[in-house]
Formats: structure tokens, C-alpha cells, sequence
């Protein structure tokens, strides 16, 4: 493996770091612009794409329709799943699910799954027999640091904006499907010794450890993660989570713009 | 094919459900360059079907094994996104994608010039983000296109298209339901240039007659499409280079 | 990899095509000797042993009872699946099923469903309830050139002598399956420059590009595929097109003089 | 988090269902060096949990492709026994499993003094024998035992802990039921000597206040549960030695 | 592959052999130490920990409710698995089951299932609608030799004080499960040129062929099974077997011990 | 063993249900060379049963880590056709055949004189195209002719053979009714010349008596095969050599 790039690149990130200054300019509570498109895919029941800097990703939600799992008759199921394939960058290669891919897709699935914003017993269509099942998958096609964040403004967009095809299924009208909420999520990357948000790729390959928030309306915590080596003060959780909390309103909002 | 018959697929006028005439293709977009972690791009959507290719290389070939001494060798995944369908589809490979993967990875080989990188590997992946009957097609046209904008030299641009047939009739560049109960269907990807083809399949019921007019269709249609993938090209090279088309 | 071999062979074949010759002495269009043996495999409800020159393959058909799809409740269906398992030759390792198998297995299959030579309305039982699943299973047991057109005619042979254990299942008497064509496969190699019918395997170890063309009773084209690095030119498929259409009739017949 | 809110957990004394304080943990044992064929081993009950941990190692990393010039990989699997749970689950990792082998490995990697050993690899194996809630942490615990067991270098050992809410109310160490009917779940890996947190997840719904509560619970029970590892590791060094605690 | 050290091994083997000893002292037919526990795995309805010298197996056993295979409505089932995980030791590797942990619980399965100490008769709760399966798990968490010997040990042991959770499945009260039987297995390895019971880790690195077998309470045999490199004669056999019959005695004695 | 115990599976007259005596086995055929393709092959029919195994070999053994330094390796696949068996069964190695290929391999490297081939690799293909009982040990019979076809030297011929105990009488060699509704099943790999053996796996109820009878009659039937497999190298050899038996 070739290590000198990284170390190299790991020496300019703390003498920056040392002036607070970033690779890219940016100051440290700032981000790269978004871009986010909803409704553009055929076939898909919702969906979006996201252009974050240079990461680009897309979501889309399909419906089907499922027995219900024994222990739970009058509730549907929430699956989100994401794929870091090949066409993401250079450094994927093809293969079954590499634990990065399987982490990112639990993490984002459990921000939205544990804010509570859709509700399952709303997927019920008779209990007992028949209740729907959304899933959600993301695609990313290119990665240039943050695909977290990316991938969870996608999957919040594409749900928000998902409708129910009642027609197709023969169970009546179509109609969007109820989200209450809109869990954002929020990373944090230690870069030349301390957190700043939403790295590029290149401040990831010369970083350490990430902290993935997830805050849901009212800035209520729902899915933390710690991603790689390193360690964190509370104190440093403290500063980031006060972060987080600005930052996830403005994601919210900006997903919120999109709705129907 | 499906073949059922029973579907009416011609309306009285001889156009097609859409409106299209039988010699008439979907409208084609084409675009270069569109992933910026990628070495070379490309966004192509034919009628409803989105397909977008990334290529990544010439890098070293590995595990050594793959390698050849005298050329690259062209590892091509063809996927299809989970939501890229009616019924959603399970992630992964399945026979199918597997097997357009190869013959894709064949004709892209066909025109590369392969031997200027010996031991080496180009990676092309063809994601289908929305699926309407053709992927397969508008995959080899996305990919000729990104293998451009990587700036791999090439004898030509490879244009996917096919031809099929409805009710009898002969007609160009199937659509979805004319897929689903058509009775034939003829994929190529042809060197617009000197009219080789260098990707075949076909399935159906087609007698000699009826494949000799598919044959004329799809050569017509791949010298439309090559225009417009000149065109991206150009416009690709203009935004770089901070110029005019 | 060693590729010197190859290389001197491809010069040699070269030399030979310059004067019309094959390596083995055959002509341009010439095939091999065939041997077509049916109903050779206990356990096999149609079964075929074709030995093609130095090739051989076995092809088995079994039947099975199953709930037809939500879609098509009256009708049964047709798999046809090929294995080139490491019994067919050194090259060949062991592992998940290679490119090339499913290649074969779904060139093969193609060819057969696309023939219509099974009327899947015909192997429903009960509509909506019962349907016969009729399963070829293709086995490679030495390739010395040329085996998808070994299989092809292995797999309509097969198909065209099998009896439905309809006792065995409890639903009648036993019965001859019901196949209304003999669709065959004729390939061809670009050995020394010139596409040649059935390519030996030294022909395909120095060749480039094969076509697979798939007839059916009428003449009328029901598969096509390229397969491998080369193209062709309009005028070269017409001129194969046109053997095709004469070897194929010859393999139909040769199925045809087999059945009970 | 199950949180369905319709489960009473907390009795009218204000004590919990199995008669705990809010920020009282179950009882934890641990033992290190049970496994012979390991380099280094720890048991560890913790509630009903039972987890147990081999370390293999350092040795050479392979396949080559894996080693680091400049440290030592954690290969960490973290499994479940089939019969670890109350529906059995197949045997082989899932989704779940190699989600927490993955955090489990890079926290181990952020205490383990890696740079000792350049292109080597230690192997951690972690296998629940029994499961009632925390495995994840109660994993942790055992693997820092067995890697001081296995006298592998470290800035400290980590411990796992978490706490959680039920009924609105911030408890530590959520068993089974608290588990499955709670409202949050805060597992972390925490450095007893500093403070330092070098595992984190968290599920569920909590305020920052109620965060900061389970965060100063689970200080408080990473402190009381380091004492139980060095007693352990301790009785195993005077039992390797012959001597007396 | 260092072969250097299992070649050392050997030779040093073979000269203890022939003055008729063994590595660790004991006599040629003599066992290790074996601990039994029982009962001692919460979650597993019946379960035991086997520390057999220093080789330490779990196994635990579970039940499910299924549907009958249609040819045996009125049966139920019985599953036994070995997993040789990366824990185990140092030469265990993680990945799919490897051929030595598939001929592990396939033969510890057999020696079970074939002695007939199950009925599966007893194990049907409506015919042609619900049977138990019963589940087997062996679990090698330290292999320091003969983990055959110490799998099959905990297997029966875990089964006969295994209580069926009929509560939790809504079909009565729990239950014992009947056990009409303890098959033992016996284990021999070639070592410095002749068998030996119960070789340690380092006999069977420097050993060669083993002969496992498994007898049931009247001396008779139900399953057999030879593994490695390495011929026996009918002679050896004969001795070998009649040590077992009364080493397999001793082993049902102590799991007869454990009864509740 | 199925062991079902009402089906009757002896006559009156005291011969079996297809006519045999209790130590007489089914038919067997033996051909050698016939796969074109392998360095050596062989057929064997046994009752129904129909086995090919195809021998390739010595070749270097890779990947490097399967090598020996002091000997050759033998890598045998037993798989059995999807249409061999009378419902189909899935292609690709289950439990079943995964265990039957590590014990066939080692039972042929008892005999393959291995340590002529350091470092390399003999593959052996097994594959049964018709079963009716004993495959296992028709494959053996099968592959040790197939090794003798490649010119691999060899200690002895290895015969596969097999004898149980159906309604309390030991009979020689099972057909597919005893096998389902017998007692036991003793199947072994015999080195004919010395009577060594080298496979044996069991499974059923046997008393020490009723082995010793089964192991007796497997011997005498080993003695039997043998002399077809040596008839068939023999027409072998001559066939190769263009003269006569």
C-alpha cells in the first residue's frame, strides 16, 4: 500500500490546521455547496440526487407489498441500504458488500428509522396479510468526501417526496407517503488534530476518526457513530454536537423546500 | 420477448403507440464528463433510460493473473439500480448482468486500442439509474463516450441501438411495452464509421428478410446517435479548455 | 500468462487460412464427426450424449411441479442452464459460475424458448395453482472446441425425448413432452482472418470473434450472439447466415431421426 | 429501539424491573486466560451476556495486500453463537455483525500501541456465548482483557458501557426488556483514565440532556468495570506465576 | 507452508513410539482429563461446555417450529453443525465452512442421528402441519487436539438435558426432550506409525490418518469415519474397536451422570 | 440410513428384491480414456450408477499456499449432475459433496505415490451422472482407474465398494430401495493387493459381528472390480498402441 501521499498529505493538513486554515479554503464550520434534486428518476417512487461539492449520489424509494412479520401484524418495514460500487472512485473495487458499505447504510438507516418519522403502523394495508414495505437505496457515483451526509440528505429527500403507488398494488389512489419528520445527519472529521465539518476526500485520506450525528426536528439526537481510529474528549463532542444542531436545521430546511 | 400478440402495438395510422413512425428512434441526450471522481464520464438517457458510466484508468492491472503482456484488459460491470425498475431489484450481479457485462467487455475491446497499454486495466462502469427496454444499448453508447472523455484512444465510438419487431412490422429502437410484447429484438453497437458491429445479440423470431431491414434501421439510427455523442464530446473538451462550441 | 503459444499458433493459422486450410485439414465450412446418443441417463427424464469431434457433453432434462408466477398463472416454464465445471478441460477451475458458463447456458436458452418450441400454456396443470417447471441441465465433460454448438444440440435433443413423470407427480399417465421445432446452433470462429464453422479448440485458442446463430424450422433466426474481442462486417454475417441456414437443417434432422 | 412505550419498565419505587437503581449496572464478572490455544483470552458475564475473546498475535500480516508499512491491523469478528439468542440465528456473519466488528476494530486499533508492529496482524475473536443486551460492549470489555492478556501493548484499556432511556428516564445498562420496549440506546467505549471515547453509537431518541446524563453514567460504570479487568488480569498474572494476589 | 517443525515432530514421534510413549506421558489408550458441564449457556435450551485436556467446546441446542418435509408429514428433524471459527486457533481461518468443519459436524451428525436416540416421530405436533426441529450447535473455542471426541461428547450431552420450550411455542408446558440414547464417539490417530486414543495437538500435527467412531449403548456401531492420509488394516481395526467399546461406554456413563 | 424398516426388501426364496444373493453385487463396467480433453479418464457403470472422472496433472499447484514442498497435492471434486438423481438438484458443492471430496482425496493420496511431485497439483474430477445408490464409491473405482490413465504412479488400485444390512442380514453392495429402507451402510475404499483400506466411512447399526461380515464380502467384491479395471487399462493400453489384448 502506498502510504507516502497520505503522510505527506497528513503534514500539510496540521500545518494548516495550525493556521485554522483548510485545504480548500474553507473555514471549519463551513461546508461545500449543495445542490438537491428530487423526482428524477423513472421507476423509482421517490427520489433525489445530491450534488455536495464534488460527491454526487443518488436515492430512490420503491414500494412492495409483504406478509407481515409474525410478532408484528399491523406493521410495515423500513429497509435502507446503500451501495458504494465501483463507479464511486478509484478505490472501490467490486465485490460483496465491503464493511464501509454496510456501515454507511445502517447508519443512515438508523437516523431515519429511529426518528420516528414514518410510522409503521401507517404501512399497514389489512393486519395480519398485507402491509407495505419502503425501501430506500442509495447510489453513489462519485465520491469526494462526506458521501454520510450526502447519502442521508438523499435517502430524507427521496422518502419525503416518495408516493405511494396504491394503484398499481390494487389498494386504491396513489398518495405521498406520511413522513413527519426530517432527521439530517452531520459528520465530523478530525483533520490536522481537530474536528471540522464535512471533509473533502482529500482532508479524509489525510484524517482520523469521523462523528456521524444524526438530529431530527426539534434537535434531538437519534443515531451517533464513531468511524475509525482515533478517540474523542466530551468536550470535543460538546463542540460538535452544538454545531450539528445549526447545521441540521439548515439541512432541514433545505429538504423541506422540496416537497410536493 | 414476450410475444403475446394479443396487445395492440400499431395504431390505425401505422405510427406507434408513442407516435413514433417505425423508423423513428426515442429522443437521445447525451452528456460528457459528469462525475468528477471519475477519469473519464458520461450521462446518456434515451427515452426514459438513464445510464451513467464512470471509466478509471489505464491503472496496473492486479491480481497479476488478469494481466496481459501485449494489451489492457477492459473490465466492464454493467448494474442495474435497485430502483432502475418496475419491481424493485436485489443489489448485486445477477446471470443476466453478468453476461451483457462480458459481451459488452468484448466489444468495448474491439475498438480500444488495447495494445498501447500492455499489463494493464481500464475499468468502465455502466450504472443503470432508470430502466425503459434498450439498456444494454444506451450502456455501450455511455460508455464509449466516457471512455473518450478518459482520453483512451479508440478506432471509433461504438453506438448501441437496436431494432425489433411488433406485429409483424420491422421497427426501430424498441420501447418498453413494445419489448415486453414484441416479437423480436436486435441489440447491436456498430462502428458508425465503417459500419462494423462489434456487439450482437437478438432474440425473437426474425426471418432473413426481417433482419436485413432491422440491420438498415439500427445503421441509420447509430450515425443520428454518433452526432450527438460528437457533440457532447466537443462541448466537454470546450468547458475545459474554457472555450466555444 | 503464457502467451507465446498462442501467438506462434495464430501465425500458423494465419499461414493456413492464406491457402484455404484448417489445421485439422478440414474445409472452410466442414464440421467435425457428430454422434448423437438419447436416452442415455438413468435418473434423466430425456436425456442426450453428443460427441462432436473430440467434444463431448451430456444434457439431462428434469421436471418439476411448481406454483406458477402471479403473472402468468397458466403457464409453465423452461430453464435451460449450462455448467463448465474443471471435468471439461484444463483450463477450466472450480468456483461460482465463470462469465463464460452463463454465457453458454443463456445463449442456449435463448435460442430454445425463443424458437416457441414449447408452448408454455401447454405445461400448466392447474391455472393458478400448478404448473410443470421443465429444467435442461448442460454438462461439459470434454471441450476440444466448438461447445456451444454441442450443447444446443444436446439440450433440443434432450428436450425432444423426454417423457413428464406425470405418474411420478400423480397427475396421469406419463407423456411424451410436447416440442413443436428443432431449433439448432451453428457457430462461427475468425480463424486466420476468415470466419470458419466449428472452430476445433486450437481454432478458438488462435482465433478472435464467434458468432452464434440459432435457426428454427423455418430458417427464421431466433439467437444471435457475438461473442469475444472483434468485429464483423454486414457482408460477413450474410455469407454465414447463408451456411448457417444449410447446417442447420442438417442438425435438425439429425434430432429429428432420434425421437421415439 | 423497540419503544413501544406501552411496556411498564420502571416499578412505583422508582427501582427498575429487576429491582436496579436507575444508575446501577448488572453484575459483571471477568476472568482472562480461559482459552489455551489462544495467545491471550478473557471471559466476561456481564447481566447474562456471555462473551469470550481469543487474540492470535502479532503475526504476519497476509494477504500482503492488507499489511501496513507503518503498524499493526486489528482483524476483529465480532459473532454470535447460533444459540447465543432466543430464536436461533444462522450461523455466519450478517450485516449487523460486521457493522460492529468494523468500530470494534478501529476503536481496539485507537488504544493498541499499533506502531510496534509494522506489517503485522492481530487477529481479535470475539464470540457471544450467550446474549441479553450490550453484547457489542460487553465484546469490547473482553477483547481489551485478552489483548493485556495477551500482552499486547496498550495506552489504556477500554471498556465497554452503555446507557440508555426507558420511560423517559435515563437508566445505565439497559438488560433485555429495557432493550427491546426502551426509548434510547448510548453504548460507548470509553478509556477509564482519561475520559477518552473510543466507540461510539448510538440508537433511539435523547435530548442533549439526557445525552450528557447517560454520558456521565457511563464514566461512572467504565471505572467500576476497569477495576474487575485489572483484578482478573491480575489473579492471571500471579496464577501464570505461581504467586498469590 | 513451514513443514519443517511438523517434520521434526514427527521423528521425535516415531522415537517415542517406539519405546511405546507418548509426548505427554500417557499410555497409549489412556485420554485426557474431560470436564462435563451442563446447563450452562443462557438462551439455549439445552446446552454443555466440554474442556476435554485443553480443547474447550460449547455446544447448545435449539428448537424450532416447522412445517414437515410432504414425504414425512408426521416427522420432525434433527440438524447437528460444527463451526471451526477463527477462534479456535491459531491455523483456523475465517471464511465459508471449510471441508474439515463440514466433515466435523457431519460426522458428529450422523453418529446421533443414526444411533436412533431420536425418535422423530416424537417430535410431531400436528401431523402434516407442525414438527419440531431440533438444532445442534457445537461451537470449538480452544483446539489443542481430538476436538471430534469432545463435539460429539457435548452434542449428546446438550441434547439429553435439553428442554423443549413448549410455553414459548403455544403447545403445552415445557417438557425434557426424549433421549433414548448416548452415542459416544471414539477417536484414533495414527502416531509415530501406530494408533492412539485421544491424540493432543501436537500428536495430530506430527500424526497421520484417523479412525473415528461412534457406538451406541449396546456396543454397536453407527457411525464410522476415516479421515487424512493413511491405509489401516482389518487387524488394526479389530484392536482399535475394542478399545472403543469400552472407552464408549465410560464417555455414556459420564453424560448419563449429567441427567437432570 | 433410512431404516424405515416395513418395506420389505427380502424374498421369500432368500434373495433380494432385483434377484441377487446377499453377497453378490450389480453389474459393473469399466472403460478407461474416454474424455479426450483429460490427461486420463475413466467410466465406470456399477448397477445404474454412472461415474466419469477426468485426471489432470501433475501441474504446478497454485495458489502457492496449497503447495508441499515434499509432495504433489490431490484436489478431488465429487459433484454429482443435477439430472443425476431423481428429483434435480441444484449445481454447485453442497455439505454432502464437499465431505465425500476431502475423504476421496485423502483416500487417494494414501496410494498416489505423491512425494514423486513436490510443490505440484493433481486434479480429479468426479462426476456422477446417473445415481442409484453408492456413488461414492463408484467414483473411487472410478478415479483410481482414471489416475492409472494419466500414468500416475500409484501403490495400488483403490476399489470402492460397499455392504450393509437390510431387514437384520448383511448384504453385499446396495441398490437405491436397500440403501433408502436399510439398516446400514459400510462403504470402502480397499487396496485390493494388501486389503488395506483406504475410505471407509459408516453410517446405521451394525454389531461388531455383522461388520466383520460386511467388511468380508467388501473384500471379496474388491477382489472382483479389480480385475475389471485392470481389463479395461489393459484395453487401454493395447487401443493406444494399435495391438490386441
Amino acid at each position: 500500500m502506498v502510504e507516502l501521499v497520505p503522510s505527506l498529505l497528513r503534514q500539510e493538513l496540521a500545518a494548516l490546521a495550525a493556521n485554522d486554515e483548510r485545504i480548500d479554503g474553507r473555514g471549519r464550520w463551513d461546508s461545500r455547496d449543495i445542490k438537491l434534486e428530487t423526482n428524477c428518476l423513472y421507476n423509482a417512487e421517490g427520489s433525489a440526487k445530491v450534488t455536495w461539492g464534488d460527491t454526487i449520489i443518488y436515492a430512490g424509494v420503491k414500494f412492495e407489498i409483504r406478509t407481515p412479520w409474525p410478532d408484528r401484524p399491523a406493521q410495515g418495514s423500513l429497509m435502507c441500504g446503500a451501495e458504494l460500487r465501483p463507479v464511486a472512485g478509484r478505490k472501490y473495487e467490486p465485490g460483496p458488500p465491503s464493511p464501509q458499505s454496510i456501515e454507511l447504510g445502517r447508519v443512515v438507516d438508523r437516523g431515519i428509522r429511529e426518528s420516528g418519522c414514518i410510522d409503521m403502523d401507517s404501512l399497514c394495508i389489512i393486519p395480519g396479510e398485507k402491509v407495505l414495505g419502503v425501501m430506500i437505496d442509495i447510489h453513489v457515483l462519485s465520491d469526494k468526501g462526506n458521501i454520510f451526509d450526502a447519502c442521508a440528505l438523499g435517502a430524507i429527500a427521496a422518502l419525503r417526496t416518495a408516493i405511494v403507488p396504491a394503484e398499481r398494488f390494487d389498494i386504491g389512489e396513489d398518495y405521498p407517503l406520511a413522513v413527519s419528520m426530517t432527521p439530517t445527519m452531520c459528520s465530523f472529521t478530525r483533520v490536522g488534530g481537530r474536528f471540522v465539518l464535512d471533509a473533502n476526500d482529500e482532508e479524509e485520506l489525510g484524517g482520523d476518526e469521523r462523528i456521524h450525528i444524526t438530529l431530527g426536528d426539534e434537535g434531538h439526537l437519534h443515531s451517533l457513530q464513531k468511524g475509525l481510529k482515533g478517540t474523542f474528549t466530551p468536550a470535543e463532542f460538546d463542540e460538535i454536537l452544538g454545531i450539528a444542531q445549526q447545521r441540521c436545521a439548515e439541512l432541514a430546511n433545505l429538504v423541506n423546500s422540496k416537497e410536493a | 420477448m414476450g410475444g403475446y400478440g394479443d396487445v395492440k402495438l400499431l395504431r390505425d395510422d401505422g405510427l406507434r403507440l408513442d407516435g413514433r413512425k417505425v423508423d423513428e428512434m426515442r429522443e437521445v441526450k447525451v452528456e460528457a464528463g459528469i462525475l468528477p471522481a471519475a477519469d473519464g464520464s458520461a450521462w446518456v438517457k434515451h427515452g426514459l433510460n438513464v445510464a451513467v458510466c464512470a471509466v478509471y484508468g489505464p491503472m496496473e492491472a492486479h491480481p497479476r493473473k488478469i494481466q496481459r503482456q501485449d494489451r489492457a484488459v477492459i473490465d466492464v460491470r454493467y448494474n442495474m439500480a435497485p430502483f432502475s425498475t418496475s419491481d424493485r431489484i436485489r443489489p448485486g450481479y445477477n446471470r443476466r448482468s453478468r453476461e451483457i457485462s462480458k459481451v459488452t467487455a468484448e466489444a468495448l475491446e474491439s475498438v480500444v486500442l488495447v495494445e498501447r497499454y500492455p499489463r494493464s486495466k481500464i475499468r468502465v462502469e455502466i450504472e443503470i439509474l432508470a430502466a425503459e427496454a434498450g439498456t444494454r444499448c444506451v450502456g455501450i453508447t455511455a460508455a464509449a463516450v466516457a471512455l473518450a472523455d478518459a482520453g483512451i484512444p479508440m478506432r471509433d465510438l461504438i453506438v448501441g441501438v437496436a431494432s425489433g419487431k411488433i406485429e409483424d412490422t420491422v421497427v426501430l429502437d424498441l420501447d418498453k411495452a413494445e419489448d415486453n410484447y414484441g416479437q423480436a429484438d436486435l441489440p447491436m453497437g456498430i462502428l458508425p464509421t465503417t459500419g462494423e458491429i462489434a456487439f450482437l445479440q437478438m432474440d425473437g423470431d426474425l426471418s432473413v428478410e426481417e433482419y436485413n431491414t432491422c440491420m438498415e434501421y439500427n445503421l441509420k439510427a447509430a450515425r443520428e446517435i454518433h452526432e450527438l455523442m460528437v457533440d457532447a464530446l466537443k462541448r466537454r473538451y470546450n468547458e475545459k479548455n474554457g472555450g466555444e462550441a
